[in-house]
């Protein structure tokens, strides 16, 4: 790979820590006890959420999320006009990039987006489009721009909640609030809102069974509209218990859904307080 | 044409300087430099259409791109180009030129110290050559503090800068031989730093007349 | 995979059987695809070309709008190799954008610039794709071909045919007091004998129907490492064009018979057949 | 995909027939058009397919390499897609043009054979930490005529099916270093076990319906479909949405169904024609793009 | 009224204000803006820290790999600094490599780390001339509003005061290394620079702690970078003249600062050190 000259390098290769034994060899891998999560939640229980709005003064809306550990910033821009490719375009567009920090996995992760970002970024642009009136703006672009600080879990569902009270931040004119939760699926066990250790369990499949269920699943919707926005599934899992944990996913985003609108009526009532 | 006979009182400060202009055929204005065994050259084009992207419409956008001897441009490189543009950019009279480009690109030919001065007096030079009409020139000077004894050497070369303890540049408008820019490495006193701004100053003077002798007998030449 | 020292073999015949100026054998298959405005599917060898034309059609992009000529159309080339398409076994990193596929649409560009019409096209674009799906030598020249029968199958009216083909010049001194033909350059060069120490000499030309008068050449490019003696460059020329001469042949003779095929009613494909 | 352009009475027409369960070309709603499909045509790789339905056209070429596994999963293979929208579909593909379509095509891919249930990157270990063997799997799109998903999920399966990778005679450790012996008879290689390798089925909404295998004027008149991935012993290993449109949930859950029923049977299918396939042995004829 | 006024003539809008001795927030000339700092909230981080001037926010992060050294400097291990200015943190940046100005600055961070002498890379090693530790030092602006430097180098100091590095062994025989997870050791920290910039407008008027409105409208800008009761980085590439006078001013004003921010760095650091305990 050629040297980027843009940047101060370090040595060609360097390795992880993590990937070196501990002193004393015990076995590594600990049996995951399904009774009890790390941070004392049931499994249907889903971690807290405080939502900040308008933390990116330079932006035109912007949002800031924590689940748990998990730690995400938007920010949306004003519109730009779109570069005339294929001609007039009678709708609008949302460019969407995600980006993981460089310290925020495990793995340290490099500058140039990877396969992951990018595919992240296309789903988080799929979420987003039914729920922003796209013909309000035609031959514009609107960006947004997702960051995760950390990423304990269920990054991609605080990235589309961010993005989408980061557009209502911003003014963007929507249908309804998008809102997003995920499962975490392994044999027997529904584990809401699963953190990164618990991610890591529900992708691999345990030896020599076949016939076992595992998969995460990240479920959008618009709450309002009883509508699905987007479905990411990874895994091996039947349909049966697809079904019943997307149900549990929609009620979850229900739910939440009141969370986020709180916290943009706050901020309106803020501002209009301040102006008074 | 052979300048360095004429510094004479220079000699005992800075290190000997040679200067040849117009030596490049294609760019408006060029200056080569030497100071001592630091070389370098300048070319200046402009002032030219700006790319859309980089056009202001009410002034000059300038563009520098420096080269170092070997390999790429590197992120140091972009640390020079950034002063020499901040420092030209303060000279030039910009709004005359608006929404056009002025470039200047520096050429680095050997490096034994003193090389972000000598770049600064090139450009210098390559702008006076070039006719870019300008409020005040400007002149580099560089300075070390030695590590042992602390006394301050002006215009050092590599081989001095290796007991440096820290090492400063800085460029002096002509007018009222302000600080247009100051560039310092390692660890130093306000009071050093202070006593390294004046004997820069000081020396600046000798460098305005080295232009001055230079533009005088290239005058005649043409 | 033959090894490059294999090509000693003697009795004057190469590596793979054939003699100094046999050719490949050449299938073709005209209109493969539906959808596009002409395309054809050439075979030469393992050589297996795929190119398909769009076009005449407005101007779009980058090369629309940087246009000098508006009383000529444009010709937009891309030359693209599938990933799995090497021969030696190795995957390529990228489909295009490397330099030497730019520099080969570029040369495919001018071999076609020299036979179109374009002058009867003003304002417009005629794009042609190449996807080089195996590759066994020569296939520059294999895509010159495809992408005349191409532009034929598009009805793009053309000049002649643009026919490609290699000569290689096999240096090998122990064969110098011999009599070899093959020491003259065999025409039609595979992977192995493109790897040979000599010298592969590309070249397009516009072969007439009589053999005789012989049109100007095009395109003459890729000397693989080697200095050509320019008292062999007449010998190697000569032969390069009986070489083009017989693949036009073969072409022309595919290209009628498609013809009178596509303008037969349907009924009577099958008493064709 | 050589621009099309639907005017708004076309798609209400389009809408209506299948609002009818009668499509423009005559098929029900959940039917297939006919494939072609043939493997093995390309000698230089280890395994390859072609695929054509409708319009679309598709060669899958794979090669075999020996790599060193990764740090952190030091007994596992590697197994790389990649996809390439060659320019011979659409002037638009052109230069990086079909580079986004290809990132979608081939994150579905991977997400759809991430699952250890269907592909065991194990069995491409050949000494861990030092030895595997990498697979990579080139999907080049030459014609695209609607379905492209589905399409590039059937070649892969058949050109994985069709793949030989030399046998190992023997694999030591010397000193350090691996010491690899391949097989001298090329003939003599193992095949992967294909038998629980995903499909993809696109389930693609349009009005209130939804439809298999759309051809290209369909999926223009498509706001949202399902993309599936479904592996023969029942389970689903990927779905994600496509285009613009959401979904209600109900939809949504018959949608799944529906495509759970229509990918084992189409799986069956793939896997009785590759058998017959393979019955006629290394003599069989090579049609390639001549036929 | 006062923000279409901003927009459609955003010079005469700071000059009015200026001319009025007030600045477009408020502050006065040498006012600076508050800063907060947070230390330790990333997770996955080695250590961590965020650093607030106002509006400004940096967040940095440092992730230690293993590498083997030079061959030329063997005991020395490395430290990678690298800003990321992402097109989130302003529309002033697009998507894409490095912009000249992020490189500028990551030079200037990597110049004040060396010339602090902050950190002695002999620190990093963990067998000479086979393993050392690798430093990775992304910092990651969040929200662009100038004074970006003096942000950078309050999270890079908060982020380094507080990084550990588990107990890692090399053996020499069989070159295999071992992890200590439990056992983390505090990383040694020689000095603690702290920087402040100025902007500077139209006779020799100094604005201490500019915002990016002030950074772009400005004549000229000024950093200084103070080391205890050394100055360790002057940096000035350009711009208006100034005159020595106002170089003694910005660095009696700069001393003062940098004892304030020092101490908000070291408060910070203890409470976290006591949180530490506690546990």
């Amino acid at each position: 790979m050629p040297v980027d000259q843009r940047r101060i390098n370090g040595p060609e290769v360097s390795v992880p820590y993590h990937i070196y034994s501990d002193f004393d060899e015990k076995s590594d891998k600990v049996k995951h006890d399904f009774s009890k999560r790390s941070d004392k939640r049931t499994n249907s229980e889903m971690r807290k959420i405080f939502l900040k709005i308008g933390i990116v003064s330079q932006a035109k809306g912007s949002a800031y999320i924590e689940m748990g550990n998990t730690k995400v910033v938007c920010s949306v821009f004003d519109p730009r006009e779109l570069s005339n490719k294929n001609g007039y375009c009678t709708q609008g567009e949302i460019y969407c990039e995600f980006k993981f920090a460089p310290f925020s996995c495990q793995k340290r992760k490099i500058h140039q987006q990877n396969a992951e970002e990018k595919q992240y970024s296309l789903i988080l642009q799929r979420t987003l489009e039914p729920a922003v009136c796209l013909h309000e703006f035609p031959n514009f672009q609107v960006d947004v721009y997702v960051m995760v600080l950390d990423n304990a879990g269920s990054s991609l569902a605080a990235a589309i909640m961010a993005a989408s009270t980061a557009l209502a931040n911003a003014g963007v004119p929507m249908f309804g609030l998008v809102t997003a939760s995920t499962i975490g699926i392994y044999g027997n066990h529904y584990l809401m809102d699963p953190t990164d250790t618990e991610e890591a369990i529900c992708n691999t499949q345990p030896d020599k069974e076949d016939d076992f269920n595992h998969g995460i699943i990240t479920l959008a919707s618009l709450p309002q509209h009883n509508q699905i926005s987007e479905v990411f599934l990874i895994g091996s899992i039947d349909t049966n218990t697809i079904k019943q944990a997307t149900e549990m996913l929609t009620a979850a985003n229900k739910d939440i859904c009141p969370v986020l609108q709180q916290c943009l009526v706050k901020t309106i009532m803020k501002l209009h307080n301040e102006k008074k | 044409m052979d300048t360095s006979e004429e510094t004479s009182q220079s000699e005992y400060i800075l290190r000997p300087m040679n200067c040849e202009l117009n030596q490049l055929s294609m760019p408006d204005g060029s200056a080569m430099l030497m100071q001592g065994n630091t070389a370098v050259i300048a070319g200046i084009y402009g002032p030219v259409e700006a790319k859309p992207q980089k056009m202001i419409y009410d002034k000059a956008s300038i563009e520098v791109s420096y080269s170092p001897i070997k390999g790429p441009t590197k992120v140091d490189d972009r640390m020079t180009e950034m002063y020499i543009k901040e420092t030209c950019e303060a000279a030039i009279i910009v709004t005359f030129h608006p929404a056009s480009a002025i470039c200047i690109n520096v050429q680095e030919l050997e490096d034994s110290g003193g090389m972000l001065g000598c770049t600064i007096n090139a450009a210098c030079l390559a702008l006076i050559n070039a006719g870019i009409p300008m409020k005040f020139t400007f002149a580099a000077v560089n300075c070390m503090i030695q590590e042992d004894n602390e006394d301050i050497i002006l215009d050092p070369d590599s081989i001095q800068l290796q007991e440096a303890k820290a090492e400063f540049t800085f460029a002096f408008d002509s007018m009222d031989k302000n600080v247009i820019c100051c560039y310092t490495t390692g660890c130093f006193t306000e009071t050093e730093f202070l006593k390294a701004m004046d004997r820069c100053k000081q020396a600046s003077q000798y460098v305005f007349d080295f232009y001055r002798n230079l533009v005088k007998k290239y005058a005649n030449v043409i | 995979m033959i090894e490059a020292e294999n090509i000693e073999d003697q009795n004057g015949l190469r590596p793979d059987g054939r003699r100094a100026l046999e050719l490949r054998q050449i299938r073709v298959k005209m209109g493969v695809f539906g959808q596009a405005d002409g395309s054809a599917y050439i075979e030469q060898g393992n050589t297996k070309i795929l190119v398909t034309v769009y076009g005449p059609h407005q101007p779009r992009g980058s090369t629309g709008r940087n246009t000098s000529n508006i009383s000529k159309g444009i010709v937009n080339c891309q030359y693209s190799m599938a990933v799995f398409s090497l021969s030696s076994g190795e995957r390529k990193r990228k489909p295009r954008g490397d330099r030497k596929s730019q520099e080969r649409s570029l040369q495919l560009k001018h071999a076609m610039e020299a036979i179109i019409h374009l002058e009867i096209y003003p304002r417009s674009q005629i794009d042609i794709y190449v996807e080089a799906l195996q590759v066994d030598g020569s296939e520059y020249c294999a895509s010159v071909n495809g992408a005349t029968l191409a532009l034929i199958d598009a009805g793009i009216p053309i000049k002649n045919y643009a026919i490609g083909c290699t000569v290689t010049l096999i240096n090998n001194p122990s064969l110098e007091d011999e009599d070899n033909t093959l020491e003259k350059g065999v025409l039609d060069a595979n992977y192995v004998e493109e790897c040979t120490p000599g010298v592969t000499l590309s070249v397009v030309a516009l072969p007439n129907n009589d053999s005789t008068s012989k049109d100007g050449l095009i395109v003459v490019a890729q000397g693989a490492g080697q200095r050509l003696h320019l008292s062999q460059f007449e010998s190697l020329k000569a032969r390069v064009l009986y070489g083009c001469q017989d693949i036009r042949s073969i072409l022309d003779h595919a290209v009628r018979e498609y013809l009178t095929e596509q303008s037969l009613p349907s009924l009577f494909h099958v008493a064709l057949n | 995909m050589a621009e099309t352009v639907l005017s708004s009475g076309e798609k209400i027409f389009i809408l209506h027939g299948i609002d009818a369960d009668f499509r423009n070309d005559g098929r029900r709603r959940c039917e297939y058009r006919s494939m072609e499909i043939e493997t093995k045509l390309m000698p230089q790789t280890h395994g390859s397919a072609r695929l054509h339905i409708g319009n679309t056209d598709i060669l899958v070429g794979i090669k075999v390499e020996l790599d060193v596994p990764h740090a952190d999963k030091p007994n596992e293979g590697k197994l790389e897609f990649f996809v390439d929208c060659s320019a011979t579909a659409t002037p638009a593909f052109e230069g990086k043009g079909g580079d986004d379509l290809a990132t979608e095509i081939s994150n579905v891919l991977t997400a759809a054979y991430q699952t250890r249930n269907a592909f065991d990157l194990k069995t491409l270990c050949i000494l861990p930490h030092k030895k595997c063997w990498k697979i990579y799997v080139d999907v080049l799109i030459l014609q695209c005529g609607g379905n492209l998903f589905d399409a590039v999920g059937i070649a892969v399966k058949a050109a994985l099916n069709s793949t030989e990778i030399p046998k190992i005679t023997a694999a030591t450790l010397d000193g350090g270093e691996p010491d690899i012996e391949l097989s001298d008879d090329s003939y003599d290689c193992i095949q992967l076990d294909t038998s629980n390798y995903p499909i993809i089925i696109t389930l693609c909404k349009i009005g209130d319906n939804y439809i298999v295998d759309p051809t290209l004027e369909e999926e223009m008149c498509s706001t949202s479909s399902i993309v599936m991935s479904m592996l023969p012993n029942g389970k689903i290993s990927s779905v994600v949405k496509l285009g613009y449109g959401s979904i209600q949930f109900n939809t949504f859950t018959k949608m799944l169904q529906m495509g759970e029923i229509i990918g084992l049977r189409l799986n069956k299918t793939l896997m009785d024609v590759l058998k017959e396939e393979n019955q006629f042995g290394r003599q069989r004829r090579i049609f390639g793009f001549l036929k | 009224m006062d923000s279409q006024y901003k927009i459609i003539h955003p010079v005469k809008y700071l000059q009015d204000h200026l001319a009025q001795d007030v600045r477009p927030d408020g502050r006065q000339f040498l006012s600076f803006r508050s800063i907060s700092v947070n230390i330790s909230s990333i997770t996955h981080a080695d250590s961590s820290a965020i650093f607030k001037i106002g509006n400004t926010t940096i967040v940095c992060g440092i992730k230690a790999e293993l590498a083997a050294p030079k061959a030329e400097s063997p005991e020395y291990g490395y430290i990678v600094p690298n800003i990321e200015l992402p097109p989130l943190c302003s529309p002033k940046f697009r998507p894409g490599p490095p912009s000249d100005q992020a490189q500028v600055v990551v030079k200037l961070i990597e110049n004040i780390l060396r010339n602090s002498a902050a950190i002695d890379l002999k620190d990093l090693c963990v067998f000479k001339g086979k393993l050392v530790w690798v430093l990775y030092c992304d910092l990651m602006c969040i929200n662009y509003d100038g004074s970006i430097i003096d942000a950078c180098i309050g999270a890079l100091t908060a982020t380094l005061n507080t990084l550990t590095l588990p107990e890692t062994l090399y053996n020499i025989e069989t070159g295999s290394v071992s992890v200590n997870y439990t056992k983390r050791l505090k990383f040694p920290i020689k000095a603690l620079p702290v920087s402040v910039s100025f902007a500077i407008f139209n006779d020799q008027l100094l604005i201490a702690d500019p915002t990016d409105d002030e950074e772009s409208l400005c004549l000229g800008r000024l950093t200084i970078v103070m080391n205890e009761d050394k100055i360790c980085c002057i940096h000035k590439p350009g711009g208006i003249p100034i005159s020595q006078d106002l170089f003694l001013r910005s660095l009696t004003k700069c001393k003062k600062r940098a004892e304030l921010i020092r101490s908000l760095i070291d408060a910070a650091v203890s409470t976290i050190k006591q949180e530490h305990l506690n546990e």
